[in-house]
Parts: C-alpha cells; structure tokens; sequence
C-alpha cells in the first residue's frame, strides 16, 4: 500500500516522568506525500510529530522507548543537528525571526557554515520560491520579517525551513494561526512542495486534513490517557470508509 | 415599579458621572506636583542662573559658597565618573546573570535566585552606604597610592554597582524572557545549537530591552544620593590620577551632583542656596535625558518594562 | 560541529560564573550586615531612643515610631489619589470625547511619566522649598509625607494601571453588555480582579519609604526623639543608619540598625510575594 | 451524543425513504391489480398518485443536497445519503413501471385478456417481496440480506420467459389480438425489469454498509 | 484562485464525464449498426465492453464521493457533483440499453429482419443526437439548450409508435415470425427509453444550473 | 418569507471617524430562529453585531446613520440600559468574571435590583439549566467560575446572559476559541435556545454556520473597504443555491 517510507516509528512509546503519553506507535511515513495526523486534544499528535526531530528533547523529564528511524537509522543514534537539518519543522503560531526577510531565510545555511554571498542569494531565492512567496517579497528582502502578514509570515517559516534543505518537513497546525484565506494558500503550498518533500501535518481541521493529506493517522487517548495509533490509511479511504468505529465516530464529528 | 426602578437608574447615573470627575482630579494631581515642583524648583534656581549664569556654573571646578565660587564641573565630573564606573562594573555582571536566569538556568535555580536579586533592589541605598564604608572602604585603603584614603570613585563604584546590578538585571531578564518561546524553537529546528540560538537570535531580538535595561540602570546611578555621600569623600575636586597610571583617577576622592545638593541644602541660604537648587535643576535636566531615551528604545523594542 | 559545542561550553560557563557572583554578593552584603548587627541587638535595643550626642548611645524605638508614623502618613495622601488617577487613565482617559479634556488626559500621563523619573533628592529639595520653607510646615513628618506622596505616587498609579490592564477587557464588556454602567463595572468586577496588584503596590510604595533616605534626610528634620504629632521632626531608621555612620561614626549601631531594616524589608518582600500567590488563586 | 440536529435530520431521512418505499410497493401491488382485473378508474388513481412518489423522491433528493451542504457527513453517513439518494432513484423508477402498468391496462382492449393472468401476479408478488426485503435490508444494514436477494430474481426472470413463450404461443393462435399480447409482455417486461432495480437496491445496501462497489446484476 | 487540488479534481472528473459519455455515445451508435447489419461477433464485443463503462461510472461515482467527503463543496459544485452522480447513472443505463439490443440481435433469428430497419436507425440517430446535446448542455452549462432537448423526444416516440403498428401489420401477416417482431419491439422499445434518459439529463442539467428541479417527462 | 422579526436594521450606516464600516445594511432579524453573519475578515460583521446593543457605543469617533430598531423601536430612542437587558451579548473568548459560578450568573439581576436570595437563586439555576450546564455544576456553585473548563465557561457566559431575561442572543463567534468538542456543544445549544429565544452568531467557520443556522447572511466589502450585505437568505438556500456569484465563490472557499 506504501510507496516508499522516509521515516518509521517502531513501537515507539514516549514519557513525560511517569505519564505515558504516546503508547507503542507503529506508523510509516511514505515519500513525497503528506501525512495528516489528525486526533482529539491532548491525544499525543504534537508529542509525535515532535520527536519525529528530537525537539522533544528540550523537555526535562522526557524518556522514549521503542525507536524512530529516518532513512532507515534510529534518530537516537544521529547527531542531533545533523537529524534537524534533515528533519525541519514549522510551528502553530508564524515564528519569524525579527530580522530581515533575507536574513531570516539564510539563518539555517549560515548557521550550517555556507558564507559565499552569491550562494547564499541563490539558496534564498529558491527557497523563497519554493514556499510561493517570491512574487510578494521579491523587492522588500531588506525589510523586516515582522513587516509580513501572518500568512506570509507562516510562509516565509517555510521558506527557511526549505533552506537547509530538509526532506521531511514537520507542522503542529501551521494554519491554525491564520485567517481562511492565508490558510487556503498554506494548503496549496503544501500541495506543491509535496513534490520535492515529504510533508507530515498536526491539524486540529478535519476538514483540512481531508483536504490536503494523502495519508491520514488518527490517534486517541485509552483509558490511561496514552495517546494510540487507531487507524493509518489513505485519506479518501479514512473518510469514506474508515476501518475503525471510532475513527468513524471522531470525523463525523460525533465526538472530540 | 417602573418608577422605582428608573429613580434607581438616574440615582446610578448620577453617581456614575461623580465618579468620574473624581478620578479625573486625582489623575491631575500628578501633572499639578510636576507643575509645582517646576516652578518652586525654579523659582528657586533662576537666582543662581541669573546671578552666576548658567555656563559660569557648568564650566567653573571651583565651589566656594564661602566666595559666591558656584562652579559644579567638579560635581559632574564626580557624577559621571562614578557612574561610569559602576555601569564598567556592574553591566557584565548584571547582562550575564540575566542570559544565565532566562535561559541557561534549571527552573528550580532560577526560583531560587530571582526572589534574591529582587531582594537586592529593595534594600535601602544607606545600607549599602554603609556596608560601603565598614568593608569596601578599607579594603580599597589597601591600594598603595599617595592619598588614596579607600573613600572616593572606586569604592563608589563598586557601591554604585551592586546597586544597579538588580535592576539592569531584571529589566533585561524581563526583555529575554519575552522573546517568544517559537523563536527558540524555530531555531534550534534547523540545527542550530543552543549559544548559536541565544548569540543569533533571542540576543539581537532583546537588544532593546537590554539596551533600555542598561540606561535605566545608568538613570538610577546617577540619581542615587545616600550612599554616594556615605562612601565617595564629597571633596570638591575635579577627580584626577594619583599618577601616572590613568586608573589612579578611580582613588581620588570626588562628589556627585546629588551628594553636594543633600549635604549643603539643610544650612545654605541666599545665593548658595539658589545655586544648589539650580544644581538639582542641571541634574534633573540630565536624568530627564537619559531617562526619555530609556523609554524611547524601550518603545522600539516593543517590550514593556515595570518599575 | 566540535568546535560549536566547545563554544557553547565556554559561555554557558562564564553565565554560571556571573550569576554565581551576584548571589554572592548578596549573600556577603546581606550575611555581613545582619551577622555584624545582630551581635549588638536585644530587646532594650528596640524599646529604647537613641541618646544623642557623639555617642550614638540608645536603641532606636523612637526611629521605628516615626518610620511607621511616616509610612502610614504618606500612604494615606497618597493611595487614594494614585489609585483615582489609576483607575481613569485606565478607564475612563481612552472614552473622552471632549478635545480639552482629552489635552487634560494627555497632560495627566506626561505628568505621571515625568515624576517617575524624578530622582529622589529633587523631592527632596521641592519638599525642602514648599513644604520646608514656603508653606513652614518645618522638618516635620508632614513635610516628609507630602513630599514622600509625590515620591510613591507614580508606583502606585503605575502598579494600578498595570493591574487594570490586566484585567481582560472582555470583563467590562460582559458587564457593560449586561446593563452595568461604568462604576458598576468597575466597583464590581474590574476592581475586585485588580486588588492583588493595586494591593502589591501599596506595599511597595511602603517599602520606599522605609528605605528612602536622602528625601527625609532635607524634610525631616533628624530630630532622635519620639514624634507626638504631624508638626513633629524626626529620623527614619534609614535616616538614622545614616546619622550614625556619617556623624557620630558609630558603626557597630549603624550596623545593628541597619540589620533592622534589611530584616524589615524582606518581610515587606515575604508580604508582597504571598500576598500576591494567595489572591492569584 | 452529540449533533443532536444532524442526526435529527439523519432520522427524518430515514423515515421518509420509509414512506417512499411503502408507496411504491402499494403502488406495485394495486397495479397488478388493475391489470388483473381491469381496474380503469384506479389506474387513473395510480397514474396521477405517481406524481405524489415523484414530489417524496425529489424531495429526498433536495434533504440529501441540504445535508450535505449543511453539516458535511463524511465516511457511513456520507455513504447513507448517498445511498439513499440512488435508491430513492430506483424507487420512482419502480414506481414509475407500476404506472406503466396501469398506462398499459389502459391501452388493453377491454375485456378479458388474451391469456389468464396467473404467472403476472405471480411476478409481481415475487418483486414486492424482494423489494420489501431490500428496503429492509436497507434500513437495518443487513448486507447478509442484501446478498441473498439477487438470487430471487431468477424465479422472475423465468416467469417473464414463461410469460413470454405463452404469449409468443397464443398470438401466433390468435394473431389479431397481437397488440394486446405486445402490451402484455411489456408489463411483463416491466416486473422482471422491477426484479433488476431491486438487485441495484442491493448493491446499494452492501456499497452503503462495507463501502465496496459490488455488481450482482 | 484559490483552491487549486480541489479545482483539479473537480475537472478530472469533469473529463471522466466527458469519457464516459463518449463511450455511451459510441455504444449507442455501433448497436444500431449490430442490429442492422447482423454483425454478431461486434455485438459480443459492445456487450463485453459495457462492463467497461460500468466500471468508469463506478469511478465518476467513487470520485464524488472522495470530493464530497473531502472537499466539502456547497452550492454550485455540490450541485455539479450530484448532477454528475446522476447524469453518470443515465448514461450508464443508456450503455445497457445499447448492450441490450445487441443482446436481442443475438436472439433474433439470422438472415434478414422481418421488416427492413430504416425507423429505428433514424430513432437511433435522434436519441444519439439529444445525447450528444444534453451532455454538451451539462458541460457547459446551458440552460437554454437544456431546456430545448426534450421537446426532440417527441420525434422518437413519433417513430417508436410506427415502428411498433408497422411491426404489429407484419406479424398478423406473418405471425411465425412473432418472436423477431417482438424483439424488434423491444429493440425500438429501448431507443425509446434512451429518449427519457435523455430528458432526466437534461432536468438534471436545469437543477445543476439553477437550483431548480423540474420535470420535463 | 420571514416569519415574525426581533430586530431590524434599515439604511443602517456606520462610521469609525472618516471610514465607512458600514454602508447601507437593511436586514431583518426573524424571531426564534439562528441567523448566522458570515463574511471574510473585516467586512464589518462584528461592527454589525455590535450596533445591535449598541456596544459600539464605546468607540469614541463612532457614528451612525440610518435606523436600528429593535421590537419595531429605535435602539437611540431607547434607555440603553434596557436595551442591553434586552438584546444580550455573547463574546468570543469566553470571559467569566473571577467570582463564583453563582455569583457570575447572579451579576446581571443583581446589577438590575434582585435582591431576595431565593429569586435569585431560582433564576440562576434556570439560566444555568438553560445553558446545559446544571448537571456539571450543580454541586459546585461556589467554585470559581475560572476552574471551568473553555467551553464550560462559554455556557456559564451564556448562562449570564440569559440571567437577564433578554429576547436576543448576540454571539460573535462563540466558539473560535474553543476545542471540536466544545464547540459541538455550544452549537447543541444554541439549536436549543432558538425555541425561546432569538440568536444572531457571527462565525467565521462556514461549516458553523451551515450546521446551526437557520438563516444567513453574508457580507462582503466594497471597493472602498466598506461591509455591505450581499445576501440574506435561509441557510439551506444559501448553501445550496446562492443567488450572488460572490456568495457562492465565498462559501465554495474560492476566497476569504
Ligand atoms: N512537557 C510535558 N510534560 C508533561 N505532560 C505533557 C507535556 N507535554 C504534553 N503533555 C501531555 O501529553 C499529552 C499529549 O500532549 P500533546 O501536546 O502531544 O497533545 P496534542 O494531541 O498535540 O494536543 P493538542 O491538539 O491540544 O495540541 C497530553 O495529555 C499533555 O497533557
Ligand atoms: N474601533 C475601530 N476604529 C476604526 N476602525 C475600526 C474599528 N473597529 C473596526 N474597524 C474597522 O472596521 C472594519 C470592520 O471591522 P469588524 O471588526 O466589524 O470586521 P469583522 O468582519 O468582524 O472582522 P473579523 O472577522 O476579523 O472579526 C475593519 O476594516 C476594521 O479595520
Ligand atoms: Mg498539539
Ligand atoms: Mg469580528
Ligand atoms: O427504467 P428502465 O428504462 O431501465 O427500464
């Protein structure tokens, strides 16, 4: 049924202290597609979808079991920076950095030592591009990121994400933030850059996850409050024909 | 019924309306203080001004009230030095000590160590006047330089610096912490370590609050009274090296704008005490200047700082 | 990739270093004062006046009086008009249609603006020249009051706005779109949820005076005895710390006085602090 | 539970596709009747009441819209209405041939018919049946049943063969009366043809309850 | 524009309608030939490629449903897609109608017909022509053209009654040969059903474009 | 078409200083049903709603021409004391104030002059059955209104309302800051409410409004950036055959 899987999850089960938050995920990320993970509040979709990069690690009390691979090797034993510069993200709320435009896409490659002026312009220019941004900042990369819209802004996190050319890019509900028609055109956008990249998306909207997504994971919380993988499958079958009575349940909306 | 009822409403109304013109008036009294302040202030000073003249004043080292002497170069002199100083002193401290609370610390330490520094803002300046005198004077006594009595610029200095410490260093705890969390995140997303996220990113976007953190702290050096009187000497001397070694500027004893207004005010009359008042009016116009630039950068930066 | 994380080694370790420092000289200021005070104090210290003269003899039960005398003073001039002012800046400055009374608002917060930047000894010499010398009211605890007033004034109105501003707008819609007119949203809801922080700031406002020294050092007087009225002089414990060191050089009492005070003000601070957690839950 | 309003509307639904499916199997029966007993007047009756199964399947059909457009069902209730809407479809549709009937008795000489109808009615009770256990199968989800049904129809189909040789043979007896036997077999016709909607409904039925497209025809 | 996914599919499946009747269109045209001509191994291959068409009218409905279920259209592309779904389902029964005489063909005795077959080409001829319309009518959304097409039905039943009084003639002359006329009769019954099909189209072809439903039979 | 109406606004024109927010909107508010405003961000749907109740009052430079009125009398002609009691107001973020479940609910007849306790404790039980909330709370009406859960709060402010009796319910957009399940439940509710009262809810979510309304109207600015109303209409119309193509282009997403 899949194509090809950039990243996996093998039993993989996720603590903070004592609380189990995710409970033995099993899920396979296919290629050049976007995954939607879709699920009711608190049922664990941004734990996973943060640890797929280690951000996850930032928290104190956090312990894994089971493993995640990407490109086949468990991310636990790839270098950190190395896994994130595979692996970009791009958050809820629009997190531009306040510098310039120009500044703010060529973070990652500074940070990841490109120096060559014309190089970096290249890299900017194509990842401004790739996010569907250029024709509206071409002549403004001086001004301030914070100058933007909040669709533009979610746009231009994109962008810098594309920088450091990733091959998978993560989102916790990136239009969640913005107005109908910002959040119309970060769907489209997802749409193109699935050519190139492998998308996976957190999305609170049913409706955007059956929009957008080719793959859909619906998780939810058992009696312990773990959050489970219930279903994994196509999108248009997930939404006509789901397997499970409760994922039935969730996206005819006859629950959380 | 209905008539009740609307009688209860107009009563409410009028109340409502009384109320207002109320607060509008204690909302004036503010303005009302600055405006007396000003004139009594001023009244005062114009005297001196007008007899003295007001760049003699600025210009002039020597103050001799005894001879109608009125220069104040030597106060400000004494003012900015020490400010300097403390500000040398203090900044690193106060900048490293905020970058450590907001971002390096573990939660538990940061809960233990901020009630600390808040602390340190609200003892009273004549406690560290005196804990000046008792500890830091001696032992600055102990640098082997002619003259050098342990009182002057150095030990007011280093006063002058534990005094701003908590205030540079809350202000710009404040202005780090409010960096949105997401900026961290989306920057260690793409790999970067955690000092490549503090330098690059949560630094430059607090540098207004940092920057307006420092001149508050600049504002309140140069305000501070008591202790300066407590430990800087109060000779009135335009500061100068011991030898030839520049630093031994730092042991002259001096006096700071303020120290000169509090101890003469109590016993000075007739011209010398329009001088003084005309002292407080040079030193107002100046706080006045760094502070407004304090609230400019700070408005720049989009952060809201209290106190 | 090696050379990044040594970096970040090297600061994050110069951090530990500063902030290490500072709680130490907290600690040393702190340790210092009150381990060298508290060698000196036991209860006659505190139920007896200072003696007079060079020898800085007695205890300091008249400074007390008058520090309390002082603080309860200023704060009755001055928690009624900065909380009023507060509360229309906050509340009613922004709906005022009039052009005048808009000039009025505006002049207000400059106003407020302006005195918070003030430093101390100007206070102190307009309470020397109004209330000293103009109005001859003396070194008095009146003139130390007034001139204190104009001292807390901007904390309380600043730490009432705050308050108020926190205080979610969607409160005074909801009662407003229930019928309340404005004193009654304010009374009953805006009010109640801003006590904590107008309440914190009064305290603090406390905590100035207690701790301010050269606006009482030019309107007070210095007077070692009991003040029995508001005409009366006297000395602060500040002021009297002060007196001590600087011109009867009597340290191990200055000492002693002063860890007094430092004592006072961390329980000021213990209040605020509690005082805030109690009525946030 | 919550959407109290949508599964309100869901219900009303369901109640009318209950009553469009009663009215067209009377309207089947009673034309057999007819044809049987050369009922003229209640043919014009059924022939003017097929208007009425006509305004219930529009209707049907503009809830079903409205449902849609309004509270946006995915997954089974998707399926539901539009399962409901194709089988609304095939009910006119069935409707339609029991008024064919009765348009056929119309245009039947009067009298007796060529042929005794036995085998007729016999179809026509057999495509009630099948059609009362499709619909039911509909509203309970019984895909067990609706798997079973087609095969019933192969008993209609050999009755319309039956019919259909009979009638071939008393024309060729009595070749005058050759309309008759033409309009005849077209009823005939027309019930084995009510057999094949009724195997769609159960298409429809399995579609609607396993989300698979099955072709039973 | 916005929505560019969603535009996308809704003209793939613009094109599989377009397909579909094409398909439709062909199979209509070569049964007539099947039946005129007597060219029985075409007929196997028109009656085996009609699964072809079942299974692209399956795909055309399987697709609303993945829109509607994912898309969320209203108004105008709710519209479309219902009007699709149906439209689908006439074609694909006018595709059985065409199987369905090349079926008869198959059971027509060899040789000659027992009357020269002009009127059911011509009605063949019509039927393909309104189809041709009213599919060009969905497309575009012509209201106007949509409202025009029925009224051309009027011809083929014309033809259809003629063709059956003349068949009726012939069997009374030769009444050996009932059973040929008689599948001759269904043949042009057939055509004439493609008529009505061809009408519900075009009504849904009026709701599509206006909201309204009307009943053009 | 429309029954019985509550409110109805005629030539009715608004302006904040020199901007026209409003131009011109003739609308009529039928009794004991839903009407949902919708539009894309800033055409003025919550400046409509707001006029209502005259909450826009408080915007200093605000101005109005034409007429609102509500049971057939001119809101200006009206105390607006009385006017708020009468037509209610529900806010997005659920705003409970800091005092007890009971003491919110009792706010509003307090503030009106009930003083006797068992009245007072016999309309806020009402209101808060009322709101669907009696059951979650009942054992707890001393607990601060705060300790509620969002949507629970978004009732308890509904349960406020209702406490002064009002024949109409303003909602701008009641439940943007709430979670699915929550807002399932407010729109529970208001489906309910409708039958003794009359709501006017101004949603962003199109979905919203086609599942709770029963009529719609949808807003739309003009080229000087003025809300106008494009179409008024029942919702089932409005969704399934919209007269306006703008209408129809907006509520297919193929803008704002
Ligand atoms: N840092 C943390 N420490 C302890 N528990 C946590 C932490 N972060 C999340 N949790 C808990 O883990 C569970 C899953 O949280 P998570 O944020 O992954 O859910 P989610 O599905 O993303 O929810 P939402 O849709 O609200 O974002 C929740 O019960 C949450 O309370
Ligand atoms: N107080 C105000 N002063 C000036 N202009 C205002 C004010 N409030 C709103 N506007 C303007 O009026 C227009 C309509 O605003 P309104 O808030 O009614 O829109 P809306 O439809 O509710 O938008 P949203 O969906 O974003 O809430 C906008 O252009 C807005 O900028
Ligand atoms: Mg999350
Ligand atoms: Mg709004
Ligand atoms: O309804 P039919 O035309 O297929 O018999």
């Amino acid at each position: 049924m899949i194509e090809q899987t950039v990243m996996r999850a093998l039993d993989f089960t996720l603590y903070y202290g004592d609380f189990k938050a995710l409970n033995s995920i099993n899920m396979e990320i296919p290629m050049n597609s976007i995954t939607a993970i879709i699920g009711p509040s608190g049922c664990g979709k941004s734990s996973l979808i943060r640890s797929f990069n280690r951000m996850n690690d930032l928290i104190a009390n956090m312990r894994t079991e089971g493993r995640i691979l990407v490109d086949d090797e468990d991310i636990y034993s790839q270098d950190v920076v190395q896994l994130r510069r595979k692996v970009g993200m791009v958050f809820q709320r629009p997190n531009p950095f306040p510098k310039s435009i120009f500044d703010n896409v060529a973070y990652g490659p500074r940070i990841h030592g490109v120096r060559d002026r014309s190089r970096l312009a290249a890299i900017v220019e194509g990842s401004i591009r790739d996010a569907a941004l250029w024709e509206e900042v071409r002549d403004d990369l001086d001004k301030s990121a914070l100058s933007l819209s909040g669709g533009q802004q979610q746009r231009l996190c994109i962008a810098r994400a594309l920088a450091v050319e990733p091959e998978v890019i993560l989102m916790d509900e990136p239009a969640s933030a913005l107005d109908p028609v910002a959040t119309l055109k970060i769907e489209e956008l997802m749409g193109k850059l699935k050519r190139k990249y492998t998308i996976v998306v957190v999305t609170h909207n049913m409706q955007q996850a059956a929009r957008v997504s080719d793959y859909t994971a619906f998780m939810l919380t058992d009696p312990e409050r773990s959050g489970n993988l219930i279903e994994f499958g196509r999108t248009s079958d997930i939404f006509t024909k789901p397997l499970d009575k409760r994922t039935e349940d969730y996206i005819s909306g006859r629950f959380g | 019924m209905e008539g009740r009822k609307a009688g209860v409403q107009k009563r409410k109304r009028q109340f409502d309306t009384a109320m207002k013109y109320s607060l509008l008036f204690a909302a004036l009294a503010s303005i009302l203080i600055v405006l007396m302040i000003g004139i009594f202030t001023f009244r005062e000073a114009l005297p001196a001004f007008r007899h003295i003249g007001i760049g003699k004043m600025l210009t002039e080292p020597v103050w001799r009230p005894g001879q109608e002497q009125f220069g104040i170069l030597a106060m400000i002199a004494g003012s900015g030095l020490v400010t300097l100083g403390s500000v040398i002193l203090g900044v690193p401290l106060a900048l490293g000590c905020a970058i450590f609370l907001s971002e390096i610390a573990h939660p538990r330490i940061r809960a233990l160590v901020k009630p600390c520094i808040e602390l340190l803002a609200g003892i009273p300046s004549v406690v560290y006047g005196l804990f000046g005198m008792v500890v830091i004077v001696p032992m600055v006594r102990h640098i082997e330089v002619p003259g050098n009595t342990g009182f002057g610029l150095l030990s007011a200095s280093i006063v002058l610096a534990v005094m701003i410490l908590p205030t540079i260093t809350s202000v710009s705890e404040h202005a780090i912490r409010s960096v949105p969390k997401e900026f961290r995140e989306g920057s260690l997303a793409m790999g970067a370590t955690r000092w490549e996220t503090i330098q690059k990113v949560v630094l430059p976007t607090a540098r207004s609050g940092i920057v307006s953190a420092v001149v508050l702290g600049l504002g309140r050096a140069l305000g501070e009274t008591i202790a300066m009187i407590m430990v800087i000497g109060n000779s009135v001397i335009v500061p100068a090296a011991a030898n030839s070694n520049p630093l031994t500027i730092f042991l002259s004893r001096a006096r700071t704008l303020t120290g000169n207004i509090a101890v003469e005010i109590n016993y000075a009359t007739g011209l010398h005490q329009n001088a003084l008042f005309a002292t407080g009016v040079i030193l107002f116009v100046l706080i006045m200047i760094v502070n407004s630039s304090a609230r400019y950068l700070m408005s720049r930066g989009g952060f809201k700082v209290q106190r | 990739m090696i050379l990044r994380k040594i970096k970040q080694r090297l600061a994050f370790s110069t951090m530990w270093i500063a902030c290490g420092m500072t709680v130490a000289i907290l600690l040393v200021v702190i340790g210092y004062v009150i381990v060298k005070g508290f060698a000196l104090i036991n209860l006659d210290f505190f139920f007896t006046s200072p003696r007079g003269g060079l020898s800085g003899e007695g205890g300091i039960s008249s400074t007390i009086i008058a520090t309390v005398y002082l603080v309860i003073t200023t704060l009755v001039f001055a928690t009624p008009l900065g909380v009023g002012a507060g509360i229309f800046l906050v509340e009613y400055a922004d709906n005022i249609r009039s052009r005048f009374a808009k000039k009025l608002v505006a002049l207000a917060r400059f106003g407020v603006e302006t005195l918070a930047g003030v430093p101390s000894i100007i206070f102190g010499l307009f309470g020397y020249a109004l209330f000293v010398s103009a109005l001859h009211f003396g070194f008095s605890i009146l003139s130390a009051a007034l001139a204190g007033t104009c001292l807390v004034i901007p904390v309380i109105i600043r730490t009432t706005e705050e308050a108020l501003k926190a205080v979610p707008d969607s409160y005074r819609e909801a009662s407003l779109a229930m019928g309340a007119n404005k004193w009654e949203t304010i009374w009953k809801v805006v009010l109640p949820s801003a006590i904590r922080g107008i309440s914190t700031g009064i305290v603090l406002s406390a905590g100035r005076v207690v701790s301010e020294t050269a606006i009482f050092y030019v309107t007070l007087g210095g007077s070692y005895r009991t003040p029995t009225s508001l005409m009366s002089s006297g000395r602060t414990m500040a002021l009297h710390v002060y007196y001590l060191a600087m011109e009867t050089r009597a340290f191990d009492k200055a000492l002693a006085t002063a860890a007094v005070l430092v004592v006072l003000i961390v329980v000021l601070n213990l209040i605020i602090n509690s005082v805030s957690r109690w009525l946030s839950t | 539970m919550a959407r109290e309003t949508y599964e309100a509307e869901m219900n009303s639904l369901r109640e009318e596709m209950l009553r469009l499916s009663r009215m067209t199997d009377r309207a089947l029966a009673s034309s057999i009747e007819i044809l049987r007993d050369r009922l003229f007047e209640q043919g014009e009756k059924l022939i003017r009441e097929d208007e009425e199964i006509n305004l219930v399947c529009y209707h049907i059909e503009e809830s079903c819209l409205n449902i849609i457009a309004t509270q946006q069902p995915v997954a089974g209730d998707l399926r539901f209405i539009f399962a409901t809407m194709q089988i609304a479809m095939e009910l006119e549709r069935i409707a339609d041939y029991a008024k064919g009937i009765a348009v056929i008795n119309r245009r039947i000489s009067p009298g007796d018919h060529i042929k005794p109808l036995i085998d007729i009615p016999r179809m026509q009770h057999k495509a009630g049946e099948m059609l009362e256990m499709a619909i039911d199968a509909f509203l309970k989800c019984d895909i067990e049943s609706a798997r079973r049904i087609p095969s019933m129809d192969v008993e209609i189909n050999l009755l319309y063969e039956q019919v259909y040789r009979e009638l071939v043979t008393r024309v060729m007896e009595n070749p005058r009366r050759i309309a008759d036997a033409m309009l005849l077999t077209f009823a005939a016709h027309n019930l084995e043809r009510v057999g094949d909607r009724v195997i769609n409904i159960c298409e429809k039925v399995v579609y609607l309850c396993t989300g698979d497209v099955v072709d039973m025809g």
